[in-house]
């Protein structure tokens, strides 16, 4: 009984986040390797010159042999004109579109959908048979202060916009699929539309987002020397000790890094599709979009694993709440942390609600609090 | 919420038949044409089609759906002189619709990029929209008879202290016929042959030419005729560009008869794209290639010897010449290597008949009259002529300067070619039932030049030609053949972007008393001049909204029908003319058996006046009644024929070709292919014209064992006068009235057409029966002979191929040629420059630029330059060029790199306009009347050069240098 | 149905709400009691109140460092906001077309679309700053909140209803800025309209008194 | 029912430009909008060849695969349409239509690019026939009078050929037959071989 009671301690024990994420990366990969993106398929049609039945081949044969071959001689190649103005309007056949096609339905909506279910469904799973993480010892009663009121705003700015970014944008992804059916082409049409234009203005505030995060939770974020240690163990599932953690540890920093890097990636693809025909041409939108469409799947499945964390780990939510959390969740999951912390707080002696007020604080921040 | 696809139940796949051509189901409702569909887009254009916005907190209004009455009109396009059918849709006054005319024998419903968009004509948003003049600079609105009294009053002041020549009238191969003749009885009425119009620029070359050697000078077959070619030879013509839906013709005969295409021409055009062979020649080179070609002919006997025995003339003179353009020669002067002339030349002597087109590459040489007598002597060489298949095959260029030629728009003829000698005004006089005397008086009384001894009178002395308008305005007063300089322009219908020496013009436009400009477009002559005042604009109707006929390119008079009324304050060009004339008080002899409705003479009586006088090229039969006839039974004549098949109009030529010779009774079916014996001359058949008298130097002039099918005299004969009539023993096959009209009269001046009908009774061509002459002894060559072009880049040729020497008074002015050439500029200027067409625009461009949907095609002004060219000038497709000519012109247009032209050769199209020497004119138009599209126009650099017959100016071949801007 | 009801009477009747309401809380300031000031005037009340107008603009140097957020996240959203309401092409067609009949110059399209973000991202940062920061939560109401939500849903279902294809997007925009008309007069949205007097009311007082602000 | 075609035969293609006008004229399409265009390859040298482009209304036509709200459907005779009142102006139709069929009104930064317009064959589109909002929408509707697209029947060397599949083919085949007799009968092609190569395509001479 009691060996039972340790191990699921220590299952909870270990920020479940990283097991997960390495599960993403396994499928990520599995599913690039057997995308279009890298097993294209060269052929565009079958490259069949046929010769007339006569005998004689038609001219036009060597016309479309060319227009596939895309070389047509000449000392121009394989650019053709037109007096069309507008940009690709020169282009005969557009084959990277066939590509994009092809990675779109035939990988990306179902291989993303199946991901995205079966990442929920693994973390229902997960929530079902581990339940709640509690707080050993329960609450103390006595909080200790954590995140300052400008980390909570840009933490819950960045919720928001990424929860709706991801709404609308699985809509449009997934619309089709899942939406129709329930609201028919015409009720689904303007809540596409809708979703289309409300992303299209809301994408370029993640930017502004993840900026804020940046500023204010970078500090917490830099890789520290138990960090590996803490991933070997696989958050200590496989350690035999509790691992001291500081104020964050490896898991969430990947989270956070996660969350940067992927950002990243959607806020450039995503401005290249907000500024179509600048400089680049269709083939980098077509790109583009599908890069931005894998970094957003997994960043929602990641955003849902977070989720699952916070929602099973009894006392996390309340460090997003008012700033401040339990002596004992602290004690427990950010030892380190609260070693440190409370020296200081010791050293100051003042309340965690008063210091929330005081300009200590906000000097040490560097800002306003 | 429920979505209904309707167009699913709509479709029925019944409408299609074997040919792939739509079946029209008699009364289909038309509903969709909807009233609104043209009333929103006047209201300016806007974006439907495409979107239905409902704007943010607006409901989408539904339409109103007003649903009239749609008549179909049957009109002609106004672009070039194909004469493609049109069927407009008219609803309640607005032209909504534009449907193809499948069943026109011409186009079958094809059109190019300008006619599928003349419906832009029903919008007309960037037109002139009101009388307007020039007050201190600024564009004024004012009355149409306040413009009339004014412009009439200088004109008038003009006349009285510098005579009638100082005022310049300018018409328009855009005229219906019954305009254009009118436009030149106006002006002789006014008294001056200071009248001109676009063929002098055009293909004046080729009708002095052409003329010249066998009688007429115009296209001898058709387009549709082309499907019976088995060979076509073009050369500086490209009509993939000019002429589209001639390619439809020249593609069957492609196709079904495996016809050569060859194309001669010094760039690589969109034709010679689709040609079995093309010679790239120098610009300039014509003769050379032609003489060139004739000499593997004659070396290997493929000359046609029977027909040059009977029908030519001079062919013995043409072979002297010839042989010294043995095939080293050729290639050193036009850069084609032996294999490929010779090539070309077997392709031409071993499918035959094979038909020989030409156009403005051609004809806008210093020596373009040698060109065309070139082509003509290659043609009669091979026998191509007088055969369906064969043939000169002319593509002229606007919809009726084929009209606007016959009906003597021009500084040297009165209407049907009379010429200007007392006889042919006499002869008119008597057309127009008007006092010889009277018109005399209207003229300048003095002479400007001698014949012989004896003083010619101003009557019969020929005018300033259009091309050197500019001189008459700008030489000095005592260098000018007439009293005084040009005084007043009236430009009516004329772009003077499509006229060289832009810069000297502008001077000449700034120099001039007052500028009268008559179009539907403000043109460029609003705004080239850096003029304060005294520019009038007149808002001219077009064609499409007044009626009439016109003359397509294989002499086929079509009619046009009115589609709308005259959009804004705009006029038809035949009102104008009478508002004028009635304000310079020569309205009363103008229509004098014209009737006249408010203002507006009755199209119809004007071409029955043509009818009545017109003998000479046969525009005699084609009376109103039988065109609107034809007009209204199109569809039964046949594609390649053109005859009709059974129907009202059973058996005759569509269009009438003319000649159509005698009375409109007499029902002449009109002559489909010129000079073609194998069918009698009532049925359209006909002889090589005896134009140049009976013998020369004890040779006969007349054909010799040759005549038509049916001929009583079986063989050459002269032109029919009375006294021949008698002599033959016919002269009581006319009747009494008849005799009586034709005493002492000949074929020609016969008002009742009794010679022309006994000649045709009895077999015969009433013009006589002659041999074509390849030496044209009146001409400055009469062997024509290969001149290096004034600006020559090849100095080593000027020695041994020199061009003329200057002129101290032709067409009343001095004319400078070896004075020019004698400079070497080739140094400075090493690139030839030439210039044409594009698919989209047409002529000065003015019309076409602002017409949305061609100006989107084609948004810049271009110079097409080698690579090779463009590299050592550091340019790079796209950039901004200046380009400079040897008379100091700089024009700023953007570099299209393109192996289309060799190394050493530019190419720049002439339909632009608005820009000049790199400044953008677009605020100095009226407001609302700039086209879409500006430009700089290639011919305000394109430099001096005139035929030396017919003063066409030289656009094809100057010298010029491009830098990077 | 529904469409009719808010493009029809529930139109009017929020126009009606708003100019009523406006108009009675503007004249019950005029109108309302104030008690007069008895006391020696020691400067004149109308440089300072036209002074403090323009004054109150600018944060006061001891508060701005302190405010940093709330300084740049309001400035953010307030012109924003008004480069919305008064120059975005829809906005200024529809005010051209119902109530002026004149119209002046606009936003470009991506104009429209930048003043948008820069106000929802000033809108978004001080309602959660509100939400965040323990003591703006304390002395929040309900009623800001709601002015707060209201504002954003106004805004947010402008931005779905962009394209402006669809009729149903459109309701949805003009229903929320009928809610939104009607709820202005009763709660702090009035600022909008007073923030002049009573900023000069104060500055006429202050100025009265001598002391400048 | 029969599957409608659009062919264009490169031999007789001569990048006149009338099926573009043709359709603007038929479709009052605006500026900037485009449903038909005329590409031409290798540009001013020999072998030059020009196709007329517009909507290939393909059997299974990827727009309609890639739309996101499902605009798209086939009529009857394989005509492939869309509901404008549907369409989202999202653009993916473009970035997956092998012949840049789709066109939008606008673009630029931030822009909605607005409804996308392409080639209808004309054949309208899901509104009532003949209506107005129909011809606003999507243009003429001339199938449903028994007419052809303008762009075909305005072609001005027929080479543009539109209509039932299989009598397309047939006025193709009968081309081709046609221009093979020529290069068939021996005289000519004796001659035609003395012209002088003409180089194919690809730049190399044909013996």
């Amino acid at each position: 009984m009691d060996a039972l009671k340790r191990s699921s301690k220590t299952i909870t024990s270990l920020n479940v986040n990283l097991s997960l994420l390495v599960c993403f990366i396994v499928i990520i990969f599995a599913m690039l390797s057997f995308s279009p993106v890298f097993a294209a398929e060269g052929k565009l049609g079958n490259s069949n010159t046929a010769t007339h039945q006569l005998g004689v081949k038609s001219p036009a044969t060597d016309l479309w042999r060319a227009v596939r071959n895309r070389d047509f001689g000449g000392s121009k190649g394989m650019s053709s004109t037109s007096q069309i103005k507008s940009l690709g309007a020169n282009t005969f056949i557009n084959v990277k579109g066939q590509e994009w096609r092809k990675f779109r339905q035939n990988w990306l909506l179902p291989y993303g959908g199946y991901f995205l279910v079966s990442v929920v469904g693994f973390l229902f799973f997960l929530y079902v048979v581990i339940k709640k993480v509690k707080i050993p010892n329960g609450r103390s009663g006595k909080s200790v202060s954590r995140l300052s009121t400008m980390q909570r705003v840009s933490h819950w700015f960045m919720v928001i916009l990424i929860g709706f970014m991801a709404l609308t944008g699985l809509l449009l992804l997934f619309g089709r699929l899942v939406a129709i059916p329930v609201l028919g082409l015409d009720g689904f049409a303007f809540v596409a539309s809708a979703s289309k234009e409300s992303h299209n203005v809301f994408g370029p505030l993640v930017i502004v987002s993840l900026l804020l995060m940046l500023i204010y939770f970078i500090q917490h974020n830099w890789p520290a020397k138990g960090d590996i240690k803490w991933l070997f163990s696989l958050g200590g599932l496989l350690s035999k000790k509790h691992l001291k953690i500081g104020f964050f540890n490896a898991g969430e920093k990947l989270l956070f890094w996660f969350t940067i890097w992927l950002g990243v990636v959607l806020s450039i693809t995503g401005l290249l599709l907000l500024f179509p025909y600048y400089e680049q041409t269709e083939a980098y939108t077509q790109l583009a979009i599908a890069i931005h469409a894998i970094a957003a799947l997994l960043l929602i499945a990641i955003a849902f694993a977070h989720v699952w964390m916070v929602v099973t780990i009894e006392g996390t939510m309340d460090a997003m709440k008012d700033g401040n959390v339990d002596e004992n969740w602290a004690k427990y999951h950010h030892s380190r942390w609260y070693e440190e912390t409370t020296v200081a707080n010791k050293a100051l002696d003042v309340d965690a609600h008063v210091e929330e007020m005081s300009s200590s604080e906000s000097r040490k921040e560097g800002v306003y609090q | 919420m429920k979505l209904t696809k309707t167009s699913n139940k709509v479709i029925d796949s019944s409408f299609i038949d074997k040919k792939g051509t739509a079946q029209r189901a008699a009364g289909e409702a038309l509903s969709r044409r909807q009233f609104l569909r043209s009333s929103t887009l006047m209201a300016g254009g806007a974006a439907l089609g495409t979107t239905l916005a409902p704007g943010m907190m607006k409901k989408a209004e539904a339409a109103e759906t007003a649903k009239g009455n749609i008549k179909r009109v049957k009109t002609i396009c106004t672009h070039c002189s194909v004469g493609c059918g049109v069927i407009a849709e008219v609803e309640n006054g607005v032209w909504t619709g534009q449907e193809p005319a499948l069943d026109h024998p011409f186009n079958k419903g094809a059109h190019c990029a300008k006619g599928a968009a003349i419906r832009e004509h029903g919008h007309g948003e960037r037109r002139l929209k009101h009388p307007t003049k020039l007050v201190d600079g600024k564009w004024k609105k004012i009355s149409w008879d306040q413009a009339i009294n004014e412009i009439g009053d200088k004109f008038l002041s003009i006349r009285k202290e510098s005579g009638p020549d100082s005022v310049y009238w300018l018409g328009s191969a855009k005229h219906s016929n019954e305009q254009a003749y009118l436009f030149r009885k106006m002006a002789g009425m006014w008294g001056t042959n200071n009248v001109d119009h676009q063929a002098r620029i055009c293909h004046s070359t080729t009708v002095a030419g052409v003329a010249n050697t066998w009688g007429y000078g115009a296209m001898t077959n058709s387009y549709n005729d082309i499907h019976n070619s088995k060979a076509v030879l073009l050369i500086g013509s490209n009509p993939a560009e000019a002429h589209p839906v001639s390619l439809l013709h020249i593609m069957k005969a492609k196709e079904e008869n495996n016809a050569p295409i060859i194309v001669i021409d010094p760039r690589f055009t969109r034709t010679a794209a689709h040609a079995d062979h093309f010679l790239k020649i120098r610009p300039g080179t014509d003769v050379p290639i032609i003489w060139g070609m004739m000499w593997h002919i004659f070396k290997n006997g493929w000359e046609d010897k029977s027909f040059i025995k009977q029908r030519v003339y001079g062919m013995e003179e043409v072979m002297q010449e010839v042989a010294k353009w043995d095939p080293a020669e050729v290639e050193r002067v036009t850069g084609v290597p032996e294999h490929k002339v010779q090539g070309a030349a077997k392709a031409m002597a071993q499918n035959r008949p094979g038909t020989f087109i030409w156009c403005m590459g051609g004809t806008q040489h210093t020596i373009g009259n040698n060109n065309t007598r070139a082509y003509c002597t290659f043609q009669l060489a091979l026998g191509n002529m007088g055969v369906s298949g064969g043939g000169a095959n002319i593509f002229r260029g606007h919809d009726n300067v084929q009209g606007a030629t016959d009906l003597g728009v021009l500084a040297n003829t009165l209407p049907g070619y009379y010429g200007l000698k007392p006889g042919s005004w006499k002869h008119w006089a008597r057309v127009w039932d008007l006092d010889f005397d009277w018109i005399k008086g209207q003229f300048d009384g003095g002479s400007y030049e001698k014949k012989g001894d004896k003083d010619v009178h101003v009557m019969n002395t020929k005018g300033i030609p259009v091309s050197r308008w500019i001189d008459g305005v700008l030489e000095d007063k005592k260098n000018i053949g007439q009293k005084d300089n040009l005084r007043a322009m009236i430009f009516w219908g004329h772009a003077p972007n499509s006229q060289t020496r832009g810069t000297e013009m502008k001077k000449a436009m700034e120099k001039l008393d007052m500028m009268v400009i008559v179009d539907p477009y403000p043109t460029v002559s609003a705004v080239m001049s850096d003029r304060k005042d005294g520019v009038y604009l007149l808002p001219a109707a077009t064609q499409m909204e007044t009626y009439g006929s016109v003359t397509a390119s294989n002499r086929s008079f079509q009619w046009r029908d009115k589609v709308m009324d005259p959009l804004f304050e705009s006029l038809p060009d035949h009102t104008i003319m009478y508002k004028l004339a009635k304000k310079l008080g020569i309205a009363d002899q103008l229509t004098k058996h014209i009737e006249v409705k408010n203002d507006e003479p009755v199209v119809e009586d004007i071409l029955r006046e043509i009818n009545r006088g017109m003998w000479t090229i046969g525009y005699t039969g084609q009376s109103p009644e039988r065109l609107k006839k034809q007009q209204a039974n199109w569809g039964d004549f046949d594609f390649t024929s053109l005859k009709a098949e059974g129907g009202a109009c059973d058996g005759e030529f569509y269009g009438l070709p003319w000649p159509c010779w005698g009375t409109p009774e007499m029902k002449h079916p009109g002559t489909p292919n010129l000079y073609d014996g194998s069918t009698s001359v009532a049925e359209g058949g006909l002889t090589f014209r005896a134009r140049f008298g009976v013998e020369r130097n004890g040779v006969n002039l007349l054909a010799e064992g040759f005549y038509s099918a049916g001929s009583e005299i079986k063989d050459g004969y002269p032109e029919f006068k009375a006294d021949m009539l008698k002599k033959l023993g016919w002269w009581d096959d006319l009747t009494a009235d008849e005799k009586k009209a034709a005493e002492g009269k000949n074929w020609k001046t016969d008002l009742s057409g009794g010679i022309q009908r006994v000649a045709i009774k009895h077999g015969c061509a009433p013009f006589g029966n002659a041999k074509a002459r390849v030496n044209v002894w009146t001409f400055p060559d009469p062997i024509p002979i290969h001149r290096e072009p004034l600006y020559t880049s090849r100095r080593d040729l000027v020695e041994k191929y020199p061009t003329y020497e200057d002129r101290k008074s032709f067409w009343r002015l001095p004319t400078r040629y070896a004075s020019i050439q004698a400079k070497d500029y080739s140094k400075d200027f090493p690139i030839i420059l030439t210039s044409g067409r594009l698919v989209e625009y047409e002529g000065g461009g003015d019309e076409t630029r602002s017409n949305a949907w061609l100006a989107e095609l084609q948004q810049d002004m271009f110079v097409e330059i080698h690579p090779r060219d463009a590299n050592n000038a550091g340019i790079r497709d796209g950039n901004d060029v200046w380009l400079e000519t040897p008379e100091g012109a700089k024009i700023k247009i953007k570099a299209q790199v393109t192996r289309r032209v060799d190394s050493g050769v530019a190419f720049s199209p002439f339909h632009f306009g608005g820009h000049f020497q790199g400044k953008d004119l677009r605020d100095k138009y009226p407001k609302g009347a700039e086209p879409y599209i500006l430009g700089e126009a290639i011919n305000t650099a394109m430099t001096y050069g005139y035929d030396s017959v017919t003063q066409m100016q030289e656009t094809k071949c100057s010298l010029c240098k491009i830098t990077k801007a | 149905m529904i469409a009719n009801f808010i493009d029809g009477p529930l139109w009017y009747f929020s126009q009606a709400v708003f100019a009523i309401g406006i108009i009675w809380k503007i004249l019950s300031l005029i109108v309302g009691k104030k008690k007069s000031d008895l006391s020696v005037a020691r400067g004149s009340s109308v440089p300072g109140a036209i002074r403090t107008i323009f004054s109150r603009f600018i944060p006061d140097k001891g508060m701005a460092s302190h405010i940093k957020l709330q300084i740049i996240a309001g400035y953010l959203f307030h012109l924003g906001l008004f480069a919305l309401l008064f120059f975005a092409a829809p906005h200024v067609r529809f005010l051209d077309e119902n109530f002026l009949g004149f119209s002046w110059i606009t936003l470009p399209h991506w104009g429209f679309i930048v003043a948008a973000q820069v106000a929802f991202l000033g809108l978004l940062l001080l309602f959660l700053h509100r939400l965040m920061h323990q003591v703006t939560r304390l002395i929040s109401s309900t009623g800001d909140y709601l002015a707060s939500i209201i504002t954003f849903i106004v805004m947010l279902t402008g931005c779905l209803a962009l394209l402006e294809e669809f009729s149903e997007l459109r309701l949805l925009h003009r229903f929320s800025v009928e809610i939104f008309l009607i709820y202005f007069p009763f709660s702090s949205l009035m600022h909008a309209f007073t923030f002049v007097p009573s900023r000069a009311f104060t500055g006429a007082w202050f100025g009265r008194r001598g002391i400048k602000s | 029912m029969a599957n409608v075609k659009f062919y264009c035969d490169s031999e007789r293609c001569i990048e006149c430009n009338g099926c573009v006008t043709a359709c603007k004229n038929e479709n009052d399409v605006p500026w900037g909008v485009n449903r038909r265009r005329v590409v031409t390859v290798k540009d001013g040298e020999p072998g030059e060849r020009s196709l007329s482009v517009a909507c290939m209304h393909c059997s299974d036509a990827p727009c309609a695969a890639v739309c996101p709200v499902d605009c798209f459907y086939t009529t009857d005779n394989g005509i492939v349409l869309h509901d404008k009142d549907i369409c989202i102006g999202c653009g993916y139709c473009s970035y997956a239509c092998p012949f840049g069929a789709p066109q939008f009104p606008e673009s630029g930064a931030f822009s909605s690019k607005g409804k996308m317009d392409k080639c209808t064959f004309c054949a309208g589109g899901p509104e009532e026939t003949g209506s107005a909002e129909e011809y606003q929408k999507y243009g003429a509707n001339r199938l449903a009078e028994g007419k052809l697209p303008l762009c075909a029947e305005m072609c001005a060397t027929k080479a543009l050929l539109a209509g039932d599949a299989n009598v397309v083919s047939d006025i193709y085949r009968q081309r081709v037959i046609n221009r093979s007799m020529s290069t068939l009968a021996s005289n000519v092609r004796i001659q035609k071989d003395f012209l002088g190569s003409s180089p194919d395509l690809t730049g190399k001479a044909t013996k």
